[in-house]
């Protein structure tokens, strides 16, 4: 579904992505995972049009559509959350819900004076949506509740929710489940099973909670220091040594061969600390 | 081994368990407004000590290190220094019982100069600071050569420095330091932890947070993994680093 | 005071009010539904009323025209102005932050009164334009009854409109651009784009306003258009009426004008020496009152309320 | 007329602007929010030297310390009364309480001193001229004036505790607060600062032109289009932008009529907010 070939991209001297390669296959759970600093999020903002990627493509669907902004993105149906929801605080559930729907008639000021009853029409339609969305997610008694008022978890289902309102291709969703508790999680990770299973939808997600992200995603793909280093089910990524290195923190000497003495001192350091151990041990 | 044995066996200079701990961190719960983010969270730590805090994100580290700084709302539980209560106490109080902070990010003050920010960091103190901001310089020669130039002006790893010097200044007993290697190449990670052991061969106590878990056990006398908000493991840097567990945990084992 | 008398000064007061409760409803447009800060409703207000007043009036050698129209003319064009006036500056302005959009509007307002004090082959300068007629008067008469009539019936359809677009999914669009930007970019709308027509329609409610000010009074001149009544009292009105809310916008209006006409009952006590005083002492107690509203109640006095869903359970609905 | 005479008004009126447009910027750096009540704490400044100077006889300018106080304890008072009650509401609507608070004064100030237009000095000065220069002494007195204030906040801002504090959260608020800076003082000692400058400002406008009650909402605008050039936030970018905009606004009138001279003002702020909206000398910060 999606592409993703060479994308790179460096603010100042850092380099956030470094030729980054994976594909999101269609109707599968991709897991995107790594340590904090390895370049997921930047990476997300520049597939979803948020960010201009230095070099590298993305193909959605066959279609080039690298550097496209974001709204021009949403309508080719690539849809995201945030990692911080960005609800419409002073606005109803079912309003926030209600806003998404792309090229409504009403949008249209002239034609909500003059045409309400297509107005009128199209709203009763967007409405029943919303009802099945909140339906779906469970949270229909709060569709009259402010978003402003709703618990982090909620939030995170709203967020959720407007990517039901229109019927993407491709769902990327950044950290879904941070900052929310074991029971809305729950819920949280059967709907998106759910849209999966039953509706087709495609994912790719930014998780930190792994035990979601096994129990969610196949394939998982990890990055560290803004590059793919391993991919494959979760069962894998776990036992691979890389991957547990990249965690570690000790995984970046091995990566930086091109700067050999810094990663000769670096060894050299860690056998040096590691001695003593050993001799205690 | 046990933890005990572990700690004093690690640090030669250790007064030994009896002594009062520097940092007393006792069945700690709490977190950000209503959620809870910690729960019965346990750390001590003696004024000689390097501790590193690691585990896998929304594991709660950071949190942990706000909690003693009075960042964090502390439900149950008690955060003790050399002995005192401060829980919940206000940060400038927590700074004025002699513990510096230096935060992950946004940790100087950019558009003034090096020189400028020690004495920020002295604010507190109506003595003559400049024999201390001296020591400073000595510590961090790279400092001295750039006293005059804007803090905004100076390279990732610099500002890493000076935020370190200008927690210093009130020379605290304790030093706090939230991930400081993040975002830097290698060659000035290396050279924070080597400052780091420097602090603490002062007889600062360092409790730090760090993602490069490898490096940072490597120079801490003890640390603590964190999981969900709980402690998981326990022991000298040197015993986790050669845990596998500890490893498999940052991928949900 | 007689009867009569006490019935001519309501039928005015209401007047003056039907006017700033237009006024008052274009800056909801703007401000109330997305967040707009204009402090240059004075602008559009003069630009209005100049139009009105150029289209309707005779031909005159001390300035443009007039063109001896009606009076539905005049109002069409006034509103078209405006709106041909704001969306140059709406296309340039609205990325702005609010803070500085505001202080971009108080310069628009600024220099568009400048042009009116100044070009006198255009408004006849500071001498101003006289000889404006009553709304319809060449068909219904002057008489203030239908004058208060006429301006009953446009603040009934400006309401109208308004809130049609507030519980249209346009307006809805406007709200959640107020709250967050960047979700309502994810959501594939176009931000600026939205945040243009606003500024424009409010801007056009505004002269709208103007015009029907130009006819009421009979007489304008740059003095009129200064930022006191023309822009803060609006302010006041809305925020006090309730911001995002329509009604609460017209409510404002009424109470607000009440309370300043209320002032001048006070004031005018004051021996005739004073006159110069007691006008500021109004303006003292308004912009104290604003300063109440928005430390007891700033969500004004009708707040806004999510507009019920088309096609709810209750109700008509399906 | 010539380009350097010209010139020679926009310093003078480069360094009125530069004086009000320090004001609204280090409120702006300390409290984040657009106070549109600047130009009438100015205005206000220059009646109570008017007082002054009736009452004893002395030149406007022996008048300004006691108008530089008497503003500072005017922006003291507003900001205990009115904002500190707002702090922490959106700066949206403490933009609109300052905007009415501009009225506030506006009126109390036409309450007092009338509305007619005053001037400190009767008479007319004897210019000085230099070449085909001709220099008011008046204008040699503000340029003078203004200059030492500005090196005055200078020191205050470089060399004092409570200057360095302030320029501290204006920078980073957090860690100032943490570093044991006493926000509350700062606030006021900023509202303190930003009144007595805008007293300055004002003096200064009063003894060029006249004054008026409505002389602080005339000069608002040019005053934040110099602080938004500079970079708002940043005192000493609101002294190249005061400079700038004094200067464009004189020589303007070579080419278009002067009556559209704040309309200038206006262009130039526009253009930086569309072209630059962090200001042009954006990187010299408080």
């Amino acid at each position: 579904m999606i592409q993703i070939d060479g994308l790179s991209k460096a603010f100042g001297g850092l380099q956030a992505v470094d030729a980054c390669s994976f594909s999101v296959g269609k109707g599968r759970v991709t897991g995107l995972i790594g340590p904090n600093g390895a370049g997921k999020t930047t990476l997300f903002n520049m597939v979803a049009g948020f960010l201009k990627p230095d070099d590298g493509k993305v193909v959605l669907d066959g279609e080039d559509v690298t550097g496209l902004p974001g709204h021009v993105l949403f309508h080719k149906g690539l849809v995201r959350t945030f990692q911080i929801p960005h609800e419409f605080s002073r606005m109803t559930v079912r309003e926030n819900l209600m806003v998404v729907p792309p090229a409504q008639v009403g949008e249209n000021l002239i034609k909500s004076w003059l045409r309400w009853s297509k107005v009128r029409a199209e709203e009763i339609r967007v409405r029943h949506k919303v009802e099945e969305v909140l339906d779906f997610l469970s949270i229909d008694h709060l569709a009259d509740e402010l978003a402003g008022n709703l618990s982090g978890g909620q939030k995170k289902l709203l967020e959720l929710g407007r990517t039901m309102m229109t019927d993407p291709k491709v769902v990327l969703l950044d950290e879904p489940g941070a900052g929310v508790n074991r029971t809305l999680l729950g819920k949280l990770a059967e709907a998106i099973q759910r849209l999966n299973e039953e509706r087709g939808y495609t994912f790719c997600i930014i998780e930190h909670d792994m035990d979601l992200v096994s129990k969610l995603c196949d394939p998982v793909v990890v990055m560290a220091q803004g590059t793919v280093i391993a991919e494959g089910p979760m069962h894998d990524i776990r036992a691979n040594r890389e991957v547990q290195e990249a965690y570690l923190g000790g995984g970046m000497s091995g990566r930086m061969g091109h700067h050999h003495d810094v990663a000769r001192q670096q060894a050299a350091a860690q056998a040096a600390t590691l001695t003593p151990r050993e001799a205690g041990a | 081994m046990s933890i005990a044995s572990a700690a004093s066996s690690a640090t030669s200079s250790a007064t030994g368990p009896a002594a009062t701990p520097l940092v007393e961190i006792d069945k700690v719960t709490g977190g950000y407004g209503g959620s809870d983010i910690l729960s019965d969270v346990e750390l001590s730590m003696t004024a000689d000590q390097i501790v590193v805090i690691i585990g896998p994100n929304g594991a709660g580290k950071s949190t942990l290190m706000k909690s003693v700084f009075g960042l964090v709302r502390i439900r149950q539980g008690h955060i003790r220094l050399d002995g005192e209560e401060i829980t919940n106490l206000r940060p400038d109080l927590v700074v004025q019982k002699g513990v510096g902070y230096v935060p992950q990010e946004r940790n100087v003050f950019p558009s003034m100069t090096v020189a400028e920010n020690l004495e920020m960091g002295a604010f507190l103190r109506r003595d003559d600071f400049r024999p201390q901001m001296r020591r400073m310089y000595d510590l961090f020669p790279r400092l001295a050569e750039r006293r005059d130039q804007l803090a905004g002006s100076m390279s990732g790893g610099e500002r890493q420095m000076l935020a370190m010097a200008r927690a210093l200044m009130l020379e605290p007993r304790l030093l706090l330091l939230d991930e400081p290697t993040a975002g830097l190449s290698p060659l000035f990670i290396d050279q924070t932890f080597e400052r780091i052991k420097e602090i603490n061969s002062l007889g600062i106590g360092i409790l730090m947070v760090e993602q490069n878990a490898r490096q940072a056990l490597a120079i801490a006398d003890m640390g603590y993994v964190l999981a969900t908000g709980r402690n998981r493991y326990t022991d000298t840097g040197a015993n986790l680093l050669d845990n596998p567990e500890v490893a498999e945990m940052f991928l949900g084992g | 005071m007689d009867f009569l008398g006490l019935e001519s000064y309501l039928v005015a007061m209401l007047t003056t009010v039907g006017i700033y409760a237009v006024l008052s409803l274009g800056l909801n447009v703007q401000f109330g539904l997305t967040g707009q800060i204009n402090i240059g409703i004075a602008g559009f207000y003069a630009v209005g009323a100049y139009t009105a007043a150029i289209l309707t009036t005779s031909e005159s050698v001390h300035h443009l025209g007039g063109f001896g129209l009606p009076f539905v003319i005049g109002l069409a064009g006034a509103v078209l102005m405006s709106a041909l006036i704001a969306l140059p500056i709406g296309l340039v302005t609205i990325r702005l932050r609010s803070d500085y959009l505001a202080i971009a509007t108080i310069g628009i307002a600024e220099i568009i009164r400048l042009v009116f004090k100044n070009e006198d082959w255009l408004s006849n300068g500071v001498r101003g334009i006289p000889g404006i007629e009553r709304p319809l008067a060449g068909w219904l008469g002057t008489n203030a009854h239908v004058t208060l009539a006429v301006v009953l019936v446009v603040l009934a359809v400006v309401w109208w409109l308004c809130e049609r677009a507030r519980v249209s999914p346009w307006g809805r669009v406007l709200r959640a651009i107020r709250e967050n930007e960047q979700g309502v970019t994810a959501a594939g709308k176009d931000v600026v784009r939205f945040r243009v027509q606003a500024f424009v329609v409010g801007a056009a409610i505004m002269g709208l306003g103007g015009a029907l000010y130009a006819h009421v009074v009979g007489f304008i001149s740059p003095e009129a258009f200064m930022p006191l009544h023309a822009t803060f009292l609006v302010w006041v009105m809305l925020i006090a009426g309730g911001a995002g809310n329509n009604t609460g916008a017209i409510v404002g209006a009424l109470i607000i004008w009440l309370v300043w006409s209320g002032t001048e009952l006070v004031t005018g006590r004051l021996p005739p020496e004073f006159a110069t005083q007691a006008s500021s002492v109004r303006v003292l107690m308004i912009g104290v009152l604003l300063q109440v509203i928005l430390i007891a109640r700033p969500q004004g006095l009708l707040p806004e309320r999510a507009p019920r869903a088309v096609g709810a359970a209750r109700g008509r609905g399906k | 007329m010539d380009v350097v005479q010209l010139f020679v008004y926009g310093i003078v009126l480069g360094s009125i602007l530069t004086l009000g447009a320090i004001g609204v910027s280090l409120i702006y750096g300390i409290l984040r929010f657009a106070h549109f009540a600047q130009g009438d704490v100015a205005a206000f400044g220059a009646y109570i030297a008017l007082s002054v100077v009736v009452a004893s006889g002395l030149p406007a300018l022996a008048a300004l310390p006691v108008a530089m106080l008497a503003a500072a304890g005017l922006a003291i008072l507003i900001d205990q009364t009115v904002y500190r009650r707002l702090r922490g509401a959106s700066p949206v609507i403490l933009l609109i309480s300052s905007f009415g608070m501009a009225l506030v004064i506006r009126s109390l100030i036409q309450l007092v001193w009338g509305p007619h237009n005053q001037t400190f000095a009767s008479g007319i000065q004897i210019p000085y001229r230099v070449g085909g220069l001709v220099l008011k002494p008046d204008h040699l007195l503000i340029v003078a004036a203004a200059v030492a204030l500005v090196v005055g906040l200078h020191l205050f801002l470089t060399r004092t505790r409570m200057g360095k504090a302030m320029r501290a959260m204006s920078d980073n608020m957090d860690l100032a607060l943490v570093s044991g800076v006493p926000a509350e003082r700062v606030v006021m000692v900023t509202w303190a600062l930003a009144g007595a400058l805008g007293a300055a400002a004002g003096v200064f406008l009063g003894m060029d032109t006249r004054l008026h009650p409505q002389m602080g909402w005339s000069v608002l605008l040019p005053v934040f289009a110099a602080a938004i050039l500079g970079g708002i936030g940043k005192p000493y970018g609101a002294i190249a932008g005061g400079l700038v905009i004094g200067v464009a606004m004189e020589m303007s009138t070579m080419v278009i009529d002067p009556a559209y001279k704040p309309a200038v003002a206006f262009a130039i702020m526009v253009l930086v907010l569309v072209v630059r909206p962090q200001g042009i000398f954006a990187g010299k910060v408080l």
